[in-house]
């Protein structure tokens, strides 16, 4: 007896599960990038030298890392819409913003680490140099701590390819909700997840080992 | 020729300054003078705010009490002046600082091109010549990783030298690098002060302090407790904490 | 603050209606993991007896049809969010809904069945007392699970196929869901039988929209008389899923 | 609809019932996770070239698909070899590996993160391997992770809300049941988002207490 | 009394030494000798390989070629005895070394508890003695990080004493140091040379060398240059490449 548990018939349900991947990867992408400049600005804002940005950038930052993204994103899809009825935003939309400032939050926080990283010395030299804030900032620092939160940035990167499967509790069709799908129609959840999750690593593995080799680069 | 030499012009001056950590008062009323062209070499012990008073003097630290001019501006009080400030003085520091993602000859362009606004071509050219004058023409397309301890102290001071500050302060320059490659970096110290640079040095350095400066002040616990002109200080030091110190050092 | 927009106002100008035809596209919340009712074909379009339904509505009105995935959790949101103008997504109107959502009169009907492993003491309804049974979470039949068998554990998943598979896999001892649905699993599956007992508490399913936009209800009431009188209705039951409309849903159409 | 929070408030005792559960999955599986972290991390500096590889391959699977994706593998799929576990279980097992796949390499960051001057003082001093690692290296290195590991606590705490699918009846899963049977999605996502917030906010600062008290030097 | 003194014994010896990293011979065949009771300086140009003759003394670095035998243990071929050898032969690096996350004390009783297996009771006890000798018994119950780099050197020789070794090698001990700090870690070295520690110590501390050392090496790119009393060496060095180091240097 062929059990349905494990077949699976790649020529009618791969085409559907190729595209939630797709959009797995443009949610993931359009959100890394958003998240990368959100996170450039409060972790410069975090270490800002006047203290009520550095308090705003904090609180932005704490807050969202305190939080499942799942409520982050039901919060956006569901409730904004009835506070702000104009900023009502499709599915994939509200999925990107709903990642982008979860990323932002945890993009803040890795480059003030590495911001923290630069000796003081570097803002000292550039400071003697009557280099202004911005300017130690733009051409001093962040430079180099760009470099530093490469490593941590992918980490990142890695994480939000499967933190995007939870978009799939505001009905955005990604990966994880093509999966979901498609199990309702062959009734095979092992194989069909087994192929899910072989599809996440595609994507997810090369970022490791780009993270990886940029490492070792560093070293 | 036989003009009399000019009165001096003094370019910092330095009276009555206090400067507290939280509780610890680490400068306790300190009075200095460096005039125009002069070399003043600060000696003293680990901890006897030295490097302190020296970030004083461009205001790269605060002070609560006292006064600093320095190049003619007047550091007391607001902080509006700050950015003329250091582009009239040049900083050197023992860890080098230079720019570890910048070529030599970027590092050197930087803040000419930035604070100054004057033209690429025109900080390149002023590059090229203060790294010909440091010995280190050939590294100027160089990441400063790949050089020496002492070859980077170079760059640091070439990079200071590229503001055409009216004086230089150096934080112990040397106290960094390998006995084989102090030299070099003193070298270029030496000529720099031949040049007529007005220079306030600390360092470790005695056998410099003797030979180059023209004055040398000894620090202790906050306050400056001897100064003088360099034979002066290390052949008949008159106060026991300079003998006590000397006599450690030498 | 209030988030609705009908609020007990009758005016014409007001109601999603108007909104609709002076838009000139209809925006309807469907499933996509429910066949054959609604699913999502692999090229991303749709198709199902709902899904049919839906195409006549807006031709009915002379507008553009714009399908919107939802799911069990999301169809009251969808509508308070403003991102749909109807639910037509397998909606059972209960009375305890109706106090939160608007209903219009149902175009179908169907009970709970339920389905369990080949060689388990299951013969009738009563037998899920003491046992595991799996539901789709907030489902009418979570509803009717917890009330009438209390002695009953609820396992509860977001999706129905999960629901279908946690009796497959041994996680349950039975699981309650459409009776067509579990007919469906158990023809797909030896090892899978379905209570043979006639459907349990059959289920009216309804369009759903914001509560008190009576012009719009209006509207979609007349549409689904007409629908069921002219015979469409039943055709498209038919055709999806193999089996004429119940005669609780049809006898609305003679009335009219 | 009015915003209401005192509608809501009579079912936060079923939401502090899920977020012990939360909790309990969470603490469960980050201990014996990390437990199992420290073996994984010692399989990938083994000189045997196999458990190197394997513990590698473990490492890149669970940090590269989602926790979501692996718990319908342990629920749904493993009771085709025959190991049928029950939500909890299930839930923790996913948890469990996953954070052993992190703080393996968490602890490898601390490790290496020790200057290899101490490590070479010790064998100067005569000391063994073993020893080595466990009086010059290990405390170090845990002062080192344990920002890295409360981080990685707290991304295992809001990640125990992915448990919901597979009918752990958690935080997350008491807040969709409530949202529900009331209807009242802003507060009842509002109150929950808050109940992980502060746990989250207690979890952090307590970490910043235990650095404080447990590495004096 | 009136005993010849005994002919010495040879603590450490060293034939043919070749070491390479990769492609690069850093040592390309060192002959050299250290007897009993004997202080023996090695000075050269950074790179000369001075550090990796020191770390392959007690194979804290493998070699490839040559023989190397110290306090009787021979480290050429199989890597059995390492143990024994690293009790026998005490070392203390540029950068102290000292464990941060232990007290003074407890740093200086770790490896005679777990390697010696002495008791806690004696270890603490040869701990103190120790202490007092380098002048840090207030210190016992202190964190490292609370102590001056001169003071945590101290630490770092105390603690090499407590396992009684044989000899010792010192890498450099003062040029992380303060300059003021330099001379109490010198000190404790000498009085260490007066009780009749055999030493091999790589210094750019040429005051000690000439004061303490009974006979200096010069190295240069991987081969032993010249070697002979300090007072040869440092006078009438006979080299050239001697020569031209020690002008860079003195
Ligand atoms: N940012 C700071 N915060 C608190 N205390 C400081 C700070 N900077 C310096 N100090 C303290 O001020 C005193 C003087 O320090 P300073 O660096 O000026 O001494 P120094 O003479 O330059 O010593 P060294 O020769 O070691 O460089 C010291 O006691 C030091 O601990
Ligand atoms: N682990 C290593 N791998 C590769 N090359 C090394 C290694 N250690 C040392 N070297 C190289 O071996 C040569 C000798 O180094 P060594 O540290 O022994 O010199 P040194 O005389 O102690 O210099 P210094 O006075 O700077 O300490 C240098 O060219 C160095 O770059
Ligand atoms: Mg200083
Ligand atoms: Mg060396």
């Amino acid at each position: 007896m062929v059990t349905p548990l494990l077949s699976f018939d790649f020529g009618q349900f791969l085409p559907p599960m190729l595209r939630g991947a797709g959009v797995t990867v443009t949610l993931v992408l359009a959100a890394g990038v958003a998240g990368t400049i959100i996170g450039l600005v409060f972790g410069v804002a975090r270490s800002a030298p006047l203290a009520p940005i550095r308090w705003l950038a904090s609180v932005y930052i704490n807050f969202l890392r305190g939080i499942p993204i799942l409520i982050i994103l039901l919060f956006l899809y569901y409730e904004i819409p009835l506070l702000f009825p104009y900023a009502t935003f499709s599915q994939t939309l509200t999925a990107v913003i709903g990642l982008s400032v979860y990323a932002g939050a945890y993009m803040a926080e890795i480059f003030r680490g590495s911001i923290q990283a630069i000796p003081r010395g570097q803002l000292e030299a550039g400071e003697a140099l009557g280099l202004n804030y911005l300017q130690k900032m733009r051409y001093v620092v962040l430079p180099q701590a760009m470099k530093i939160a490469v490593p941590p940035g992918i980490g990142f990167l890695i994480a939000l390819v499967k933190a995007s499967s939870l978009v799939s509790v505001i009905s955005a069709t990604d990966l994880t909700r093509a999966g979901r799908i498609i199990t309702s129609q062959n009734h095979a959840p092992l194989s069909t997840f087994l192929v899910v999750a072989a599809l996440y690593f595609v994507i997810s593995y090369p970022l490791s080992l780009f993270g990886r080799w940029y490492e070792r680069r560093l070293a | 020729m036989s003009t009399p030499p000019p009165t001096p012009t003094v370019m910092i001056n330095v009276e009555d300054l206090h400067k507290k950590f939280g509780d610890l008062e680490v400068l306790k009323g300190i009075d200095a003078k460096v005039n125009e062209r002069e070399v003043v070499c600060l000696i003293g012990p680990s901890g006897s705010g030295k490097s302190t008073l020296l970030r004083c003097m461009n205001r790269l630290e605060d002070f609560h009490r006292g006064q600093v001019t320095i190049c003619g501006h007047d550091l007391t009080g607001s902080r509006t002046s700050l950015h003329a400030v250091r582009r009239d003085v040049g900083m050197v520091f023992q860890s080098f600082n230079v720019f570890p993602h910048m070529k030599v000859i970027d590092n050197l362009t930087l803040a000419p091109m930035k604070v100054l606004k004057i033209s690429r071509t025109e900080a390149k050219q002023r590059a090229m010549a203060l790294l010909e004058k440091v010995g280190l023409v050939d590294k100027a397309h160089v990441y400063p990783g790949k050089l020496s301890g002492g070859q980077q102290q170079r760059v640091a001071i070439a990079r200071a030298l590229a503001m055409e500050p009216k004086a230089m302060l150096f934080d112990e320059p040397t106290s960094a690098l390998d006995p084989e490659t102090v030299g070099e970096v003193l070298g270029v110290m030496q000529n720099l002060a031949e040049e007529g640079m007005t220079m306030m040095v600390v360092t470790h350095e005695m056998g410099f302090a003797r030979e180059v400066a023209d004055r040398v002040l000894f620090m202790d616990n906050g306050v400056v407790v001897e100064q003088g002109p360099p034979k002066q200080i290390f052949e008949q030091p008159q106060h026991e904490r300079t003998q006590a110190f000397l006599s450690k050092i030498l | 603050s209030t988030g609705s927009s009908g609020g007990g106002s009758s005016d014409p100008g007001d109601s999603q209606l108007n909104k609709v035809l002076k838009a000139g596209e209809l925006r309807v919340a469907v499933l996509p993991d429910f066949p054959p009712w609604a699913v999502q074909k692999a090229d991303g379009s749709f198709e199902g007896y709902e899904i049919d339904i839906a195409h006549e509505l807006a031709d009915s009105l002379g507008v553009k049809l714009k399908l919107v995935s939802t799911d069990g959790d999301s169809r009251l949101p969808m509508l308070q969010s403003n991102r749909v103008d109807v639910n037509v997504s397998a909606w059972t109107s209960t009375n305890e809904r109706a106090q939160t959502a608007g209903f219009t009169i149902p175009y179908d009907a169907h009970g709970a069945g339920v389905l369990f492993k080949k060689g388990a003491d299951i013969t009738s309804y009563q037998d899920l007392a003491g046992k595991s049974v799996s539901v789709a979470r907030g489902s009418t039949n979570d509803t009717i699970l917890t009330n009438d068998f209390p002695s009953a554990k609820p396992v509860r998943f977001d999706a129905i196929s999960d629901v279908i598979s946690a009796v497959k896999t041994g996680k349950v001892d039975a699981a309650l869901e459409s009776s067509y649905t579990v007919a469906q699993a158990a023809k797909s599956d030896p090892e899978l039988e379905a209570i043979s007992n006639p459907p349990l508490d059959p289920q009216l399913v309804s369009m759903g929209v914001l509560p008190g936009d009576q012009v719009w209800i209006n509207y979609l009431n007349n549409f689904i008389r007409n629908l069921i009188a002219s015979g469409e209705d039943n055709k498209l039951h038919e055709k999806w899923l193999g089996e004429p409309l119940a005669s609780i849903v049809s006898v609305q159409g003679n009335a009219a | 609809m009015t915003i209401n929070f005192g509608a809501v408030l009579p079912y936060l005792p079923v939401m502090l019932k899920g977020l012990w559960i939360s909790i309990e999955v969470t603490v469960l599986s980050f201990f014996i996770g990390s437990v199992a972290g420290v073996f994984v991390y010692l399989g990938r500096r083994s000189e045997l070239a196999p458990l190197r590889w394997l513990a590698h391959a473990f490492v890149e699977i669970f940090r590269n698909t989602p926790l979501l994706v692996q718990l319908y593998l342990i629920y749904f799929g493993l009771p085709q070899v025959g190991i049928n576990l029950d939500p909890f279980w299930s839930t923790l097992l996913g948890m469990t590996l996953n954070n052993a796949a992190y703080t393996s390499e968490i602890f490898r960051a601390g490790i290496e993160s020790v200057p290899a001057g101490l490590v070479e003082a010790a064998g100067a001093l005569g000391m063994r391997s073993m020893q080595t690692f466990r009086f010059v290296v290990l405390k170090p290195a845990v002062r080192n992770v344990l920002p890295a590991l409360t981080n990685q606590f707290i991304v295992l705490f809001l990640f125990s809300a992915v448990g919901s699918v597979i009918s752990l009846n958690e935080l997350t899963s008491a807040l969709a049941d409530l949202n529900q049977r009331t209807l009242r999605t802003l507060e009842i996502f509002t109150l929950g988002g808050l109940l992980y917030y502060l746990t989250s906010a207690v979890i952090a600062g307590s970490s910043r207490l235990a650095e404080r008290y447990l590495f004096r030097w």
